[in-house]
């Protein structure tokens, strides 16, 4: 049984896209999409109670337990907004049905690598399903065959094979690092043994690895000056995609890049990543906080976001810590809660309103309360503000590193307070103001949004006891 | 025994000052008349036109409101009561704890604030002006008076009048450049507050200079009764202020004897002569300043206050 | 091992690094393209011998996929998309060639310097094959960043990952999977770019990436 | 026990909101929520009373919420409790008020389910007793004030006064987040209790007064940082300026006092200096501020800039006093800015309620299109002047009695050791005086032009009298107005527990004096009994009136306007309220504001109107606020080109790291 919740994770997705590749019909397909990732979401709840042996090939840990859980839990409710959201796609024929079969498909394929990057407990697996990730995504960036949509495809390719590329040769260099301790194999790639062993590791091979395997997954994090790709993948990508590239994909890989932090962490000899990682993540923050300024295009603007808080997440946990390592993967969860939520909004908002520009919308309150009341939590709550689960882990990271170097948290703050400014600065023309654009009334579930909100409130006033306990664990092994 | 004695004293001084008023105006026209060769009124004028003024008819104008028939009377009231807390022959009256000097000015602040909203009540150009230009007089002569108070209860470490005034009385105050400069302040504000020349001339109706007379030009009979009655009070006391802080002499103690009490009288009496008179020299002597250089007159007093609150430090006597 | 094998291995990826070098120096498309092919080959040959003298004989699949891939079926759909799009034949360098060159030697000399730090443990044979890796790779990515022309990109591109089979192939006893991973990887890439091009030409006359960067990110 | 039933009334004003959500459409909803919200703060109100004056014992509970290994604390001492007795108070008055001003609120689903979520927030700052749980009260305050401050979003001021409150108020909370970093220490050690414990070193203390000074500052509207509060108070509903200026700005210095003087250790030599500085430069500006006002609401608002300031003269002597063990004076002198707190809270609370009834009958908030509403709103004209009179601090009204207290403490300098204070301290006793005269001259101003006079528009000759739960409301407040002016002693009193636990040492009580007089030090000192002068003052007033009434005349005849003889004008040949102010805009304006006044004259023989056009400038915005944003926009532009790069651009990006970190691994040591 124990391994067979596992393996489902694993193989559920990828059957239903075998599946769905294969059939006909928008609104059976868009079920089966559903009823998939639900059963992946069960199963990999089921690995909560159950947590099964860490295999050569795949593992479950303090760590990635939860990011299953949340990706398979996003990636179920993305698939009931994309359900709706994709209806209307095709009423108003931006999508063909021969596409939108592959779009399913490509769905599926697109939840199999990421949890097969999650468990997966060899690097070179891992390796591959991040890229599987990249080429499927990329795919359906393109889907619209607009110019935009194909540019920003091609961008996203180059770079993130690019990015690819620089990431297996880092992994190539662990098990370089690995073999002479390790010993030939296949052993030299298990993370589990890695980790067991990595204090021998030689320190400078190790340096080489993690640089490259920074600017590799980093790329896939989109930290800037790394970052060219993501917010045109997220402008002009259907809207679920959006959703899941901002909540799961950049997830994924900052995962990914904290399995080897760990690695150096372990080792004394080695640099601490921590340097690198606090000015990559400081650099994301401001210059992705002052791009919100000048945003016309929604989308793109909540792309940028995503990049600022991403460098949140990237500096707490290169200043290390207990208190900012624990702040920062919970940053990772209600951020990924929140800003899926946010596109779900605004995926609806831009086919209310028919554009995305976002000089054309306003007075949304007034025109669709619900969904610009929704519009409105989201931003409050991305924005960092209480009683909602950012505002937790942000309190954590800047007062956590106030006391501990105060130039950096000025910096923090800075970023932060520019980005805030900047985002309620959109808000407003969206969501106030004399109603502008098509008043036209939505028809689209809200559910799936304001599940994922009352799960981020309930975060911001109690975190249950689990999650504390297994974070904290991966804490502490952060260092 | 002796509390009913207090208060027969207390009740005294208020009708005291109440009396007073009148004829203490009266003498300045007087003096003033005399000064510029003139006959001038009888100095019981001001009691006939009073009493005239409360037998006649009141004219109220369409728009006033009931604010503007209060207004007298809490004028009255609060100069009145603000007049019966100063020591005028004898010091530490019954009820002077129940206000010490900054809630005295604070008195005649609120007087001065309802008579300036009765000028703006009727709603003509003149009862603006003059409310207008009476709350700037004030605002720079409030801060100024404040700062005398400073000064003052810094050096006596009191804000009681009485305590002030004994204090003054003693050998301890000695000669100070801060007192100095307080008593010039505190002069400059009372001819301000009174609307005397040079700020304002009490005797005009020239709507480019007036200020007093604008805001009071609607009231009639009785109201203006009261209030030409509060004016002549305001004056008495800060004639008796200026006497009890700075010519503290004659001014008996809470248990003084009736012929100790009957001298204090007498020289209070003297006091208020005496003021009045340097008040008229002083006004007849000088010309009246455009309304917009008062500021820098009073800005003048304001300066003069805060310098000496500072310079009390440095200028001990002993 | 003996210091035959070792030299043997050093002169192949020392070649690698120098053809590396004449690909920046090529100014027209087709040369490009033979050029890389040569490059292909070389590959094929150095991981053979790493299959020789390891001998490991899963590498000489890998072999086999750099030669039929690289040097053979890719040089050859390239010239295709080049002959069937009427790409003008010169390529545009944003940088003239000298001064490739020159930062190209400086990236040998850095990659020089950063993998010879690691200390002497790591046997040597991996240590200067990484070297010369990590050399190639960075001149990859030299090639695809002053490169105006996307076939030259994709050429640069494919030397990059050129170098990252010669460091698999450097590392001992390095499991298959990342072989397959390699070529995989490569197999898409090259798919999926024809794809693009296909898709592009349906659009644009000329695969120019800055036909593309014309329709940039947020209409202005 | 208190403590709990406080919670659970806050919990029960949660559920207030979330139903109001849910049935804000019903036309009694109004009634429904604003009663319920009544009553809740109303529990919590004589419970908190019942826990202030009878001087229990702080009560402590924690909740398993928040962070979950650190839970939320919450602490119910004298401070707290006075402030949370401020916040309930205001709460049931402008609730009650709301009852019947809530009605006109053509969105009421804007307003309903933040206000009792908004006083949720208020409570639970004053309650919190960690950094987290505090931080997060307080944000949330903010977070529901600006929903209510965009309830009228369609007004693009609205939207602009929103927006940069919000900026303001999350830059404050990021401040006091800074500061409270610094007390918790790296091991985060949030709770209070941890962080009284520790003692922090002079450096570090002296960063959190700075940024418990800006922080807390940002909210209660200091000058510089006070721009967003002109701006947000008059854009929310009347019932929401109130209590955003009578307690939220109150709440704000809970923050200060509660960091100063219980959190952050010994105060250093310099640390009164600043905050008096600050306290004295507040008030005057504000109050110049209001006297250029023409909005009625925004001038309060500017009041409530310079009340803050006077409040926070009050803080400042005390920390001074407290520095050098005085700690008598410095009760004194931290008791009269509490009861400043108190006093302003409910004039300024009653002057926003009456500036609402204005608001809803005529529709106007500009003054210079009103006047005569005495006539058409006799008692709400009653009850505004009230408050007028006691901001202005006259007696026997309360604001008189806080700024007495105020003066007695700077009365108290020359003990001080430090020669600074020496002379700092009676410097800004000029400015508080200043202020104050000031303040009485603008509400002349704000009720002259505004009650008194003849009507200047038709709109105010349709105005009617505001229904009966405005009236009850603002009688209330009037009257507590009164007897907070009368009766001192009580209030004083009732602060004993909070200077005993904050300076060691409180003011004498009150309650034995004769005459239930106020006598901070020592009777010869100084004393005041506003029982006596305000019964004196009914005395002697009732006594004229009734001898002249009957011993002169009575009689009494109605006639046009005098006005020196000219026939009755026209209402707009009134003094409005720029012309009421253009004495002192010339006196101060000029060099404060940078004021120009210039005519235009008509061409001879033309027919149309000269014009006298007054220009100001504000200078702290122009010279702050400006430069801030054009440097934001420039920085925002420059690297927006970042946009519009090219693939192989970025590629070389992509490269130019790489190289730089490879740089960097090679000359690692």
């Amino acid at each position: 049984m124990r391994a067979d919740a596992l393996a489902a994770v694993l193989l559920i997705p990828a059957f239903a896209a075998a599946l769905l590749a294969a059939m006909p019909g928008y609104r059976i397909t868009a079920r089966i999409n559903i009823a998939a990732a639900l059963a992946t979401f069960i199963s990999a709840v089921s690995l909560f109670f159950s947590r099964p042996q860490p295999g050569a090939y795949l593992l479950v840990d303090d760590l990635n337990s939860t990011f299953i859980v949340l990706t398979t839990f996003v990636g179920f409710t993305t698939s009931v907004f994309s359900a709706s959201y994709i209806g209307h796609e095709l009423e108003t024929g931006r999508l063909t049905p021969t596409f939108l079969r592959f779009y399913h498909a490509m769905y599926q394929v697109l939840m199999f690598a990421m949890n097969l990057a999650l468990v997966a407990n060899n690097i070179g697996v891992m390796w591959v399903a991040i890229e599987l990730s990249t080429l499927t995504t990329v795919l359906m960036v393109g889907i619209y065959r607009t110019h935009e949509a194909l540019e920003a495809a091609w961008k996203y390719f180059i770079l993130g094979s690019v990015g690819i590329a620089l990431a297996l040769f880092g992994t190539i260099l662990v098990y370089m690092a690995a073999r002479p301790v390790v010993g030939e194999g296949l052993d030299a790639m298990v993370w589990t043994t890695l980790i067991m062993r990595a204090g021998a590791f030689d320190p400078a091979l190790l340096n080489v690895a993690f640089v490259f395997l920074l600017l590799g997954y980093g790329t896939k994090v989109g930290l800037a000056p790394l970052h060219a790709w993501l917010p045109d993948a997220h402008a002009e990508g259907p809207t679920p995609i959006s959703a899941v590239l901002s909540g799961l994909l950049l997830n994924v890989a900052l995962y990914a890049l904290l399995r080897f932090k760990m690695l150096l962490a372990v080792n004394p000899a080695a640099l601490a990543p921590g340097p690198l990682m606090v000015t990559l993540g400081l650099i994301s923050l401001v210059f992705a906080a002052f791009m919100l300024y000048r945003r016309r295009d929604i989308k793109r603007l909540f792309a940028y976001s995503s990049i600022e808080h991403m460098g949140i997440i990237t500096f707490a946990f290169g200043m290390g810590g207990p208190l900012a390592n624990f702040a920062a993967l919970l940053h990772m969860t209600m951020h990924s809660l929140t800003k899926s939520a946010i596109f779900f909004a605004v995926g609806h908002v831009a086919q209310v309103k028919g554009t995305q520009r976002i000089a054309d919308m306003g007075g949304l309150t007034e025109t669709n309360p619900a969904l610009g009341w929704g519009l409105i939590l989201g931003v409050v709550a991305i924005a960092g503000m209480p009683p909602l689960g950012i505002f937790t882990s942000e309190f954590l990271v800047v007062s956590s590193t106030f006391a501990r170097s105060p130039g950096l948290a000025v910096i923090l703050v800075f970023g932060i307070l520019v980005g805030f400014a900047a985002l309620f600065l959109r808000l407003n023309t969206i969501a106030f103001g004399e109603p502008r654009g098509s008043t036209a009334k939505a028809e689209a579930s809200y559910v799936p949004m304001f599940v994922h909100f009352a799960l981020v409130f309930l975060a911001g006033i109690y975190i249950p006891p689990a999650l504390v306990a297994w974070f904290e664990n991966v804490a502490k092994l952060l260092g | 025994m002796a509390v009913i004695a207090d208060f027969a004293v207390q009740g005294i001084e208020m009708l005291l000052v109440l009396l007073l008023a009148p004829l203490l105006t009266g003498f300045v026209r007087k003096v003033k008349a005399r000064l510029l060769r003139r006959q001038g009124p009888p100095v019981i004028q001001p009691y006939r036109d009073l009493i005239r003024l409360m037998r006649k008819e009141v004219v109220l104008a369409e728009s006033a409101s009931w604010l503007f028939r209060v207004v007298p009377y809490l004028i009255f009231a609060a100069t009145w009561v603000a007049a019966s807390l100063v020591p005028t022959f004898r010091t530490g009256l019954l009820f002077s704890w129940s206000a010490d000097l900054i809630a005295i000015i604070a008195l005649l602040g609120s007087a001065r604030f309802f008579l300036a909203l009765a000028g703006m009540d009727v709603g003509t150009s003149f009862g603006g002006i003059g409310s207008s230009r009476e709350v700037m007089i004030a605002s720079l002569a409030e801060p100024a008076m404040m700062m005398i108070v400073f000064t003052l209860a810094l050096i006596a470490g009191s804000t009681q009048l009485s305590t002030m005034a004994e204090f003054m009385a003693s050998p301890a105050v000695g000669l100070r450049v801060s007192l100095a400069l307080a008593l010039l302040a505190l002069i400059m504000v009372a001819i301000a507050e009174n609307g005397r020349i040079p700020i304002d001339n009490p005797a005009t109706h020239l709507e480019l200079t007036m200020v007093h007379e604008a805001m009071v030009l609607e009231y009639s009979g009785r109201h203006l009764a009261l209030i030409e009655l509060s004016a002549s009070l305001k004056l008495v006391l800060y004639v008796s202020l200026i006497a009890c802080l700075f010519m503290p002499w004659g001014l008996k103690p809470a248990d003084a004897g009736m012929p100790d009490l009957a001298f204090g009288v007498a020289a209070y009496i003297g006091k208020l002569a005496l003021g009045a008179f340097l008040l008229a020299v002083f006004e007849s002597s000088i010309a009246k300043m455009r309304v917009f250089r008062v500021p820098e007159f009073l800005g003048a007093a304001l300066m003069l206050g805060l310098l000496a609150t500072l310079l009390r430090f440095v200028s001990r006597s002993f | 091992m003996t210091g035959l094998d070792f030299d043997v291995a050093h002169l192949l990826a020392g070649m690698l690094v120098l053809i590396s070098f004449l690909e920046l120096y090529q100014d027209r498309l087709y040369a490009l393209l033979n050029v890389f092919a040569l490059h292909a080959l070389v590959l094929a040959l150095s991981v053979a011998w790493q299959a020789f003298i390891q001998d490991a004989p899963h590498l000489y699949v890998t072999a086999a996929l750099a030669l039929v891939f690289k040097a053979v079926i890719i040089p050859v759909a390239l010239h295709r998309i080049i002959v069937r799009l009427g790409i003008h034949r010169e390529i545009e360098n944003v940088v003239g060639v000298g001064p490739a060159m020159l930062t190209g030697m400086a990236l040998v000399a850095l990659s020089m310097v950063v993998m010879l730090r690691v200390t002497q443990e790591a046997d040597p044979l991996a240590r200067e094959d990484l070297a010369f890796a990590l050399s190639v790779i960075l001149l990859g990515l030299l090639m695809m960043v002053t490169r105006r022309n996307a076939v030259s990109q994709v050429v640069g591109f494919m030397s990059l990952e050129n170098g990252l089979v010669l460091a698999a192939t450097g590392a001992k006893g390095m499991p298959l999977v990342v072989e397959i991973s390699v070529a995989f990887s490569i197999l898409i890439a090259f798919i999926v770019i024809g794809i693009f091009l296909f898709r592009i030409r349906e659009r644009f006359d000329t695969v120019d990436l800055q036909a593309l960067d014309r329709f940039r990110g947020e209409r202005r | 026990m208190t403590l709990w039933i406080t919670l659970s009334c806050t919990a029960i004003l949660l559920l207030v909101a979330v139903f109001a959500v849910a049935a804000g459409r019903e036309a009694a909803a109004t009634y429904v929520v604003y009663g319920l919200c009544a009553l809740a703060a109303l529990t919590s109100l004589l419970a908190t009373l019942q826990h202030l004056l009878g001087l229990a014992p702080p009560a402590i509970v924690t909740l398993p919420l928040g962070i979950p290994w650190l839970g939320a604390h919450f602490r119910l001492d004298a401070l707290s409790a006075f402030f949370l007795a401020v916040v309930d108070l205001g709460a049931v008055t402008a609730s009650i008020f709301a009852m019947g001003y809530g009605r006109h609120e053509e969105a009421p689903l804007r307003v309903l389910p933040f206000f009792p979520a908004f006083l949720v927030g208020m409570s639970l700052v004053v309650l919190a007793d960690d950094a987290f749980t505090f931080l997060l009260s307080w944000e949330f305050m903010s977070l529901t004030s600006w929903a209510l401050v965009m309830s009228h979003h369609r007004l693009q001021e609205n939207i602009r006064a929103g927006y940069i409150y919000l900026v303001m108020a999350s830059f404050g909370t990021l401040m006091l987040l800074l500061a409270f970093g610094l007390l918790a220490g790296p091991e985060g050690h949030y709770t209070f209790a941890q962080i009284r414990a520790a003692h922090p070193t002079a450096g570090l203390a002296a960063l959190v007064l700075i940024l418990a000074l800006t922080g807390a500052g940002s909210k209660a509207g200091l000058v510089p940082l006070h721009v967003w509060l002109p701006l947000a108070h008059p854009a929310a509903p009347s019932h929401v300026s109130a209590l955003m200026s009578g307690v939220m700005t109150k709440i704000a210095v809970y923050g200060f006092v509660r960091i100063v003087f219980d959190l952050a250790g010994e105060p250093a030599w310099w640390w009164s200096m600043v905050v008096l500085a600050v306290g004295g430069f507040t008030a005057v500006m504000g109050v110049l501020y209001a006297l250029m006002q023409h909005d009625l609401k925004r001038l309060l608002a500017y009041h409530t800039v310079e009340n803050i300031g006077i409040i926070f003269i009050g803080l400042g002597l005390a920390l001074a006093f407290k520095t050098y063990g005085m700690a008598t004076a410095s009760a004194l002198a931290l008791t009269a800015g509490l009861l400043h707190v108190f006093n302003h809270s409910v004039f300024k609370s009653l002057l926003f309620f009456g500036a609402g009834a204005v608001l809803t009958a005529t529709g106007e908030r500009d003054m210079e299109h009103l006047g005569g509403l005495i006539h058409r709103m006799p008692q709400t004209a009653f009850v505004f002047l009230v408050g007028c009179a006691a901001i202005s601090a006259l007696p026997p009204l309360n604001g008189f009695v806080s700024e007495w207290l105020t003066f007695q403490a700077i009365l108290l300098s020359p003990q001080l050791p430090a020669w600074g204070l020496k002379l700092l301290v009676p410097t800004v006793g000029a400015l508080l005086a200043l202020s104050a005269a000031l303040a009485a001259a603008c509400f002349v101003k704000a009720f002259g032009v505004t009650f008194l006079g003849r009507a200047r528009t038709s709109a105010v000759q349709c105005a009617t009298e505001i229904d009966r739960f405005s009236l009850a409301a603002m009688y209330f407040f009037a009257a507590l107005c009164l007897v907070a002016g009368v009766l001192p002693g009580l209030f004083i009193d009732a602060l004993a527990p909070i200077s005993d636990a904050l300076v060691g040492a409180s003011m004498p009580s009150q309650i034995g004096t004769q005459w239930l007089s106020i006598v901070p030090i020592m009777a010869s000192r100084s004393s005041y009994d506003g029982l006596l002068v305000f019964l004196f003052m009914v005395l002697s007033g009732t006594f004229s009136a009734f001898a002249i009434h009957r011993l002169a005349s009575d009689r009494l005849r109605r006639a046009p306007a005098w006005d020196c003889g000219y026939p009755d004008a026209s209402p707009a040949t009134q003094y409005t309220a720029g012309s009421f102010a253009q004495p002192i805009r010339r006196v101060f304006g000029t060099v404060v504001f940078r004021a120009r006044e210039h005519v235009d004259m008509p061409a001879p023989g033309s027919m149309q109107p000269a014009r006298l056009v007054v220009d100001l400038r504000d200078l702290i915005w122009d010279a702050l606020y400006v430069p801030i944003a054009l440097a934001v926009g420039y920085a925002a532009d420059r690297l927006n080109r970042l946009q519009f790069l090219t693939i192989r651009q970025f590629l070389s990006l992509v490269f130019a790291a790489l190289v730089i970190l490879l740089l960097v691994l090679a000359i690692w040591p």
